[in-house]
């Protein structure tokens, strides 16, 4: 027999190399250009795909194993809140409204983005590329399931949550995370990586999965934190597969500079207005908080997000374009957007409410320059209609914004007492936006933008001819049941009723 | 605070979700059924494709298989990712049990050297065939319609890369880093790999979803498998002493048994929806099926020499049959 | 100098991890929230498989980090005996 | 600027007047009267009159904010498309050139209650 020869021992990034990237080949029976054909027309130039640096070397082995061990944790934990009530554990029934938010709204963006890099993990040339984003869609599938089974259980006990794949398409406050989505993945492999795998995932993400899943933990939510907390555990990949590969166009050919801060620029606004519902959901859903939407903005926003701005500032990049009227807007949006919901709460599958004086001390003491000046002089109002018998509803419906989609809630920059209006021209045709942010991003690309469904406009359309009982049947929304103010609902006197008999011996 | 809860019993308000409800009446659902029908949006799309204007974000066109639902692509398994992940890490550690005990008793040196010469030579270059598997399978994923289908596809693709690296692994056992080098070479200069590099390179260029689904997991797996890991290791190798080898490609056999079934069912699905489906996978099958036959021709004389034109032959005739039972006759 | 962090779930796996990260970065700050220990480091923050090891008293695999971890920041570099984040200005 | 794609690219937008059975989307706007959280969308018929959009659906929608009933709608600042404009009262919706998607902005100086000027 042969002598035995010790095997080299391989170090992670030499094995990894050998188990993943030596997998492909340069193609000669096909074009490489018919293989990859989506790779060059956005006009960002690689000279050398095997430049690329991989975060995070799993192999699937590993891969399996540790994701393996998340979800038996995860379904350990989704069991016992289903098997002991675990529902009834949450401080309060009005804190399920950011939940279903979180079903209808944000789910179906997981899967979406699943979807995405399912054709970028096919679409790019380079095998480490390609496998960073496979993992990143296999993931994406994973959140969006995890999501459901933990908040299959709410879904028995309480309105808002049934209807939630009908949302996903057709409920107004849906089409925004819907239409940034959909923006993303009709956008070119390059522009769709800065979209999802750089701006939300790096430089958002955070902002909606920590603090308030750290709320969620606070406020005896189990089902909800532990799925957060498992999903923000691949988020840390996904974040450093974003940082990677904007570094990797940066770091490829100087021309390709201006179209990454074009896209920075685009996406973190994009995203900054998406997020504003999570500021909502922050500061005024949790009965119990942790930190305002202020106070995570300065930690997950500024302090990190101008540590990742000065670090790319070698290459060129500066802070999105929008970075100065974002922060202008941080102690006002969670306000707009709650006072929206609650006018319109009749087209919400979700309840709003009047903030309690207690709620009120606290985001006056949060928001010491908006809240006293701006915000409470209209709550005070809307208390006195409701005492008054004449609850406020906002029949008005809303002026959508043509980019972002969200109802033009917000006011200038520079002036809170005023409303923001943008308009523009393009063939003839008037189009609306709620900021120079959004105008600029339809500017660059109208023929994009003048196709989106935007919701408000469509209820006066075919098939629902203006008709608000036939379009709540269109969107799956009981009325009386699933919207409407959350005092007196059926949720809060349900929740009530089943915590005083789980902690009375009657 | 916590607060101590009396257990107590609440009669639930509903069952399940509407859309669930509606397929498959008021009942609990299962968290297969939850993960899986109807979670990609359907309705009011906002852009097209910048990449392609003439497609739908999520279009069921691009495909010649026309299916009133997609969500009838059941998987038999009902996978969905726990369930999935589950299941391939209980998968991995009985592999990773077999490779250490091939390792710590040395039995790759015990192989007599003409055959860890075959499994060198057969296995190695194999391992750039699973990564085509998996770069298809992505597509497939990627570009086909509804999560039923697709997610089985993106769960096939990380396996077939996780085959590659057993792979990968088998050649670093046996011969070190020389030895896919060597694999590697072969695939892209000899003979007898040209024409697999061939078929899976011109399946690169097909974006049917459906018919790449047909090309890659039916015509050239539903042969490659079988003859390569049930004929050449299971068999061949082993009853001349390689059954250390077997070891090693257990959980492609494995992996193969389980597959099919839901290959399978997809087939059957798609063919019994209507004459149109039938006839495009018959087409499909044929074509893709017989040169699947030959590319593998020259790699299966590399174990079974002048064998391997009956052997290839025999697994034709076995893939028929198996697609007879779907429905399809080629 | 930005500051580079990491957050964990709190739980039994990830005490000596904590711990060990404490030792190797005595600059750092642990801040705990509910359910989380975030720790932030100025400009970089190693991670040393070796030192969580001696927490730990058995092998550890670096990549086990996945399971518990929530998020970071700051690029990622990694081999078998370290993770380290780090801003580069 | 042109969208980057593979093939030329076109788009349809999808709130043309013509899908509206007849009748346009006004939207309009009370300056500094931020209760209403923003501005309304009005479906109505171009042959309608300014007046009857007034006293009709816009002055039903205001009635929530407490300054609604001391509006003097002969002192109104008007902006259409953010510059000042003077409706004539009697006359269309088209006559006045309020088109399809049409922004209207109406000033109220002095009424302010649940405001405080900045």
């Amino acid at each position: 027999m042969d002598m035995k020869v010790a095997k080299k021992k391989l170090a992670l990034k030499e094995k990894y190399r050998l188990l993943t990237r030596d997998l492909g080949w340069e193609p000669t029976y096909q074009n490489k250009d018919e293989i990859y054909p989506y790779t060059k027309y956005e006009g960002i130039r690689i000279h050398d795909w095997d430049k690329w640096e991989d975060p995070f070397r799993l192999t699937m082995d590993s891969y399996w194993k540790y994701q393996a061990e998340k979800e038996r944790k995860f379904y350990a934990i989704i069991d016992a809140h289903a098997q002991n009530n675990g529902h009834l554990h949450i401080t309060d029934a009005r804190y399920l409204s950011a939940l279903k938010i979180f079903l209808q709204a944000i789910s179906p963006g997981e899967y979406a983005a699943g979807k995405g890099f399912a054709r970028m993990g096919r679409e790019f040339p380079g095998v480490g590329t390609q496998v960073a984003c496979q993992m990143q869609a296999i993931d994406e599938i994973r959140h969006a399931q995890t999501q459901i089974h933990a908040l299959s259980n709410y879904n028995k006990f309480y309105n808002g949550f049934h209807a939630f794949a009908d949302a996903r398409d057709r409920m107004w406050y849906c089409t925004v995370p819907r239409s940034f989505f959909d923006d993303a993945v009709s956008a070119g492999p390059f522009e769709f990586m800065i979209a999802i795998g750089f701006s939300f995932e790096y430089v958002l993400t955070n902002l909606l999965f920590v603090p308030f899943m750290s709320g969620a933990a606070y406020n005896g939510d189990m089902a909800t934190v532990t799925f957060g907390f498992s999903a923000q555990s691949d988020e840390a990949r996904h974040m450093t597969l974003g940082l990677e590969c904007i570094k990797f166009m940066l770091e490829q050919d100087p021309a390709n500079l201006p179209i990454v801060q074009g896209w920075i620029d685009k996406w973190f606004w994009r995203g900054f207005r998406v997020l504003g519902l999570v500021s909502t959901m922050m500061d005024y859903m949790l009965p119990k908080r942790v930190m305002s939407w202020r106070e995570a903005w300065n930690i997950y926003g500024i302090e990190n997000g101008t540590a990742l701005f000065r670090d790319l500032a070698r290459y060129g990049i500066r802070a999105p374009a929008g970075w100065d009227d974002a922060e202008k807007a941080i102690d006002h949006m969670s306000h707009q957007f709650m006072l929206g919901l609650y006018q319109w709460s009749f087209g919400t599958a979700l309840h709003s409410w009047i903030p309690s004086d207690d709620d009120m001390a606290w985001l006056a003491k949060k928001y010491p320059d908006t809240f006293d000046k701006y915000y409470r002089p209209r709550w005070e109002h809307i208390k006195k209609l409701k005492a008054a018998g004449t609850q406020f509803a906002n029949y008005g419906l809303a002026k959508l914004c043509q980019t972002c989609q969200l109802p033009i809630v917000f006011t200038e920059p520079d002036d809170p007492t005023r409303s923001a209006q943008r308009e523009g021209e393009y063939k003839g045709e008037k189009y609306h936006f709620c900021s120079d942010g959004c105008q600029h991003i339809f500017e660059n690309e109208p023929e994009k933008y003048i196709q989106a469904w935007l919701p408000m406009p469509q209820l006066f359309q075919d098939p629902i001819g203006g008709d608000l009982a036939a379009w709540m049947d269109w969107v799956g929304l009981r009325n009386g049941k699933d919207n409407g103010d959350f005092d007196g609902s059926e949720d809060q006197k349900n929740f009530d009723a089943w915590r005083a008999m789980a902690t009375s011996n009657q | 605070m916590q607060i101590d809860l009396r257990t107590v019993s609440i009669q639930p308000q509903r069952q399940a979700f509407d859309h669930l409800v509606r397929r498959f009446g008021d009942k609990p659902a299962s968290r297969y059924q939850e993960g899986s029908y109807d979670i990609q949006a359907t309705e009011n799309l906002h852009y097209r494709p910048t990449w392609d204007p003439d497609q739908l974000i999520y279009d069921k066109s691009i495909t010649r298989i026309v299916m009133a639902d997609w969500y009838a692509l059941k998987d038999p398994r009902q996978f969905y990712y726990n369930t999935y992940t589950l299941a391939r890490a209980r998968q991995q550690e009985t592999t990773e049990a077999n490779f250490t005990f091939v390792e710590t008793r040395g039995l790759a040196d015990m192989l007599p050297e003409e055959l860890k010469q075959i499994a060198l030579k057969v296995l190695v270059p194999l391992r750039h065939v699973a990564w085509g598997a998996n770069q298809n399978n992505t597509f497939v994923c990627g570009y086909g319609y509804a999560a039923i289908f697709t997610q089985a596809c993106m769960f096939h693709a990380m396996d077939n890369l996780g085959i590659a690296q057993y792979l990968s692994r088998i050649g670093l056992l046996l011969g070190d880093t020389e030895a896919l080098d060597e694999g590697k070479k072969s695939w892209l200069e000899g003979d007898e790999w040209q024409p697999l590099r061939r078929y899976i390179e011109d399946c690169l260029v097909v974006r049917d979803p459906f018919e790449l689904f047909v090309a890659q997991n039916l015509a050239l797996d539903g042969l490659l498998y079988p003859l390569i890991y049930e004929r050449i290791v299971d068999g061949h190798l082993s009853s001349r002493g390689g059954s250390a080898i077997a070891m090693l490609t257990q959980f492609m056999s494995d992996w193969h048994e389980e597959t099919r079934k839901w290959i399978d069912a997809v087939l059957k699905t798609a063919a019994a929806e209507s004459e149109h489906n039938r006839s495009v996978l018959q087409e499909w099958t044929a074509k893709w099926g017989s040169r699947a036959a030959s590319a593998l021709l020259p790699v299966a004389q590399l174990a079974l020499g002048a064998d391997a034109d009956e052997a290839i032959g025999e697994e034709m005739a076995a893939l028929k049959a198996r697609l007879k039972k779907t429905g399809i006759e080629i | 100098m930005s500051t580079v962090f990491i957050a964990l779930q709190t739980n039994e796996d990830t005490r000596p991890i904590i711990d060990a990260i404490v030792i190797d970065n005595p600059n750092c700050t642990v801040n705990r929230q509910p359910a989380m220990i975030k720790i932030d480091a100025p400009g970089s923050l190693t991670v040393r498989r070796e030192t969580i090891e001696e927490q730990l008293g058995r092998a550890f695999d670096l990549q086990e980090l996945n399971v518990n971890l929530i998020t970071l920041s700051g690029n990622v570099e990694e081999d078998e005996d370290t993770l380290t984040l780090r801003w580069n200005s | 600027m042109a969208v980057v794609s593979t093939k030329p690219y076109v788009g349809v937008p999808r709130d043309l007047v013509a899908n509206f059975n007849g009748k346009q989307l006004v939207y309009a706007c009370w300056d500094q009267h931020l209760l209403f959280a923003a501005p309304f969308l009005i479906c109505v018929p171009p042959e309608m009159s300014f007046r009857e959009l007034v006293d009709g659906p816009l002055t039903a929608l205001m009635q929530p904010d407490p300054d609604a009933s001391a509006v003097d709608w002969s002192k109104v600042e008007w902006l259409k498309s953010n510059k000042p404009f003077t409706p004539d009262f009697d006359a269309s919706l088209a006559a006045n050139g309020i088109g399809h998607k049409e922004q209207l902005r109406f000033i109220t100086p002095g009424l302010n209650s649940l405001l405080a000027a900045a």
